[in-house]
């Protein structure tokens, strides 16, 4: 394979992917991988977000992990948050890839320094004595429905590939969504969750359940600084917010760690 | 050595590529244990010698030894590849300490599309895709022969913490099946 | 085996071919007389392989033992007289195809490593390796006019879909190339 193969196959790898990054903040802080490490590092990973842009194909991957993220923080401030069996999963789920993961990323620096240092050779290829020998079942008809088969297989990114400067890149403004939630909750002095929660931009339900969790993160945050007083009387029932002071001020996730 | 044995090294010997023990067992029309027998035989009277039996999954083949390595680059003009980038190193890691993966399991893992990885390693004789036993509509993933010669070992048991990460990596993954 | 020894049938059996003694003393920097010490260590250690060291004057190579001869010529022909794999058959069409593509083309276009579909399609006389023009350091394939007459066909124009095809082989290579 020549170098520019390698090179163009490479590239695309080369983001950083959501549990990547995830694990480098785990590490950073020198801590093991469990509920209490994700909830220190929440607002890191969704300020990293906010700050890199994540590539089209990857913000599904960032979603998922920072929804649930924000789960472990939410969980963390309210110690009394009853959990769904659906989201007790997916904490679960990410805390046990991230040990996969943590596994792998230790081993694959030690199988780099190994590569090709001292390898096995095979013996030359030997093509001694040639006999024509076709294979009569193979006919002219065939050959046009084996290059069709190859060509099918190659993946559509290596046939078409996305020049960078056609790259559409998305990002998740966490802020944004704080930031509309807070307005919001200024106009309204008194009100309920539902009623601020912001609504998501695309209409399906799995991108919705992350904007409800954030204005859900953004609300506990508001709490958390005095801003706001929330109250739910009941287990699911409606969560009532009430202003407590004149002025709030937008809470900047990039602000609370740097 | 046995008539098996010395059939076997000279059939490894002149045909220079990796055989399965099931190809062994019918071209010397005996059991697969026998052939397995045989090789462990080969694999003692080897162990002194510049050559090295190398067994990946199923598959046996000869090569030189590792201790002779500089001498033979030295002759060859056609380099071997010796730079394996980080997400590479991590797919094939994942491949070579838990045999017969599949690629969304290898994605759940590493947390990112891992098409262009596999492929990259496909290329480059690392990897092969396989049909799932038992489910031949799933496509798995096991290292090569040629893997193992690159990082100079003669069966995956000599990777770095094989035993131990492999099984961390079984429980872990078994979980996963669980839920 | 003495380290001596032991590299020298490390680098008989990778390369695959003649050595003088001359040769070996200045690869490995000892003295011809410290060659022939180890050769004879060497043939000793093999005596009952099935790897046989074949000296003639002053040329040493290795060998199969003459008792596997029966076993490796009934393999070779079977080899020749079977169906093609798919891997074979997809090479094939690919040189076919692009006539003057080298290997790495191969398995970038197919994904996977070529070389011993390429070995099978060489000893099977379907393909010939080339030097490629303006580098003759690049070896490249075509098929053989033996094969193309096999296709009832005078040249690689004259295949179904000809122009259509191997212009989008030309693509993905030439994209390839771009990048």
């Amino acid at each position: 394979m020549t170098d520019q193969q390698t090179a163009f196959l490479v590239r695309h790898e080369k983001f950083e992917g959501p549990l990547e990054v995830l694990l480098e903040l785990v590490e950073k802080r020198k801590l093991f991988v469990n509920d209490i490490s994700l909830a220190s590092v929440t607002d890191d990973y969704l300020s990293y977000i906010q700050q890199k842009k994540v590539p089209a194909e990857q913000v599904a991957g960032f979603v998922a992990v920072a929804a649930t993220l924000i789960l472990i923080k939410a969980r963390s401030l309210l110690p009394n948050l009853e959990l769904s069996p659906e989201e007790a999963q997916s904490i679960e789920e990410l805390e046990y890839r991230l040990k996969l993961y943590q596994l792998i990323s230790a081993v694959a620096p030690k199988l780099i320094v190994l590569y090709g240092k001292k390898p096995i050779y095979l013996p030359r290829v030997k093509v001694e004595m040639v006999v024509f020998a076709p294979d009569p079942t193979l006919g002219l008809e065939r050959l046009p429905e084996l290059i069709k088969s190859i060509l099918g297989r190659v993946p559509k990114e290596v046939v078409e590939p996305k020049k960078p400067e056609a790259v559409v890149y998305k990002t998740i403004s966490i802020s944004e969504v704080l930031g509309s939630l807070t307005d919001r909750i200024m106009a309204a002095a008194q009100t309920t969750f539902s009623n601020i929660a912001v609504a998501s931009p695309d209409k399906d339900e799995k991108s919705q359940k992350v904007y409800t969790i954030v204005s859900f993160l953004g609300m506990l945050e508001l709490v958390r600084r005095g801003f706001i007083d929330a109250e739910q009387p009941e287990l699911f029932e409606e969560i009532s917010i009430q202003k407590l002071e004149a002025e709030v001020v937008v809470p900047d996730l990039e602000e609370t760690h740097e | 050595m046995s008539d098996n044995a010395k059939t076997i090294e000279a059939l490894l010997y002149a045909e220079a590529r990796e055989f399965s023990i099931v190809e062994l067992a019918k071209l010397l029309q005996i059991s697969k244990e026998a052939v397995r027998e045989a090789l462990e035989e080969l694999k003692k009277s080897l162990e002194e010698h510049g050559i090295v039996v190398v067994e990946q999954g199923e598959a046996v083949s000869l090569g030189s030894h590792p201790s002779a390595a500089k001498i033979i680059e030295s002759l060859r003009k056609e380099m071997l590849s010796k730079e394996l980038t980080k997400a590479a190193a991590e797919t094939l890691a994942v491949i070579l300490y838990h045999p017969g993966i599949s690629k969304p399991e290898i994605e759940f893992i590493r947390g990112v599309n891992a098409s262009y990885s596999i492929r990259l390693l496909q290329m480059r004789g690392l990897i092969e895709q396989k049909h799932k036993e038992g489910d031949a509509r799933v496509a798995v993933y096991t290292a090569t022969s040629e893997a193992l010669q690159h990082f100079g070992i003669t069966s995956a048991a000599e990777l770095p913490e094989f035993a131990a990460l492999s099984e961390q990596l079984g429980t872990l993954l078994a979980h996963d099946k669980k839920i």
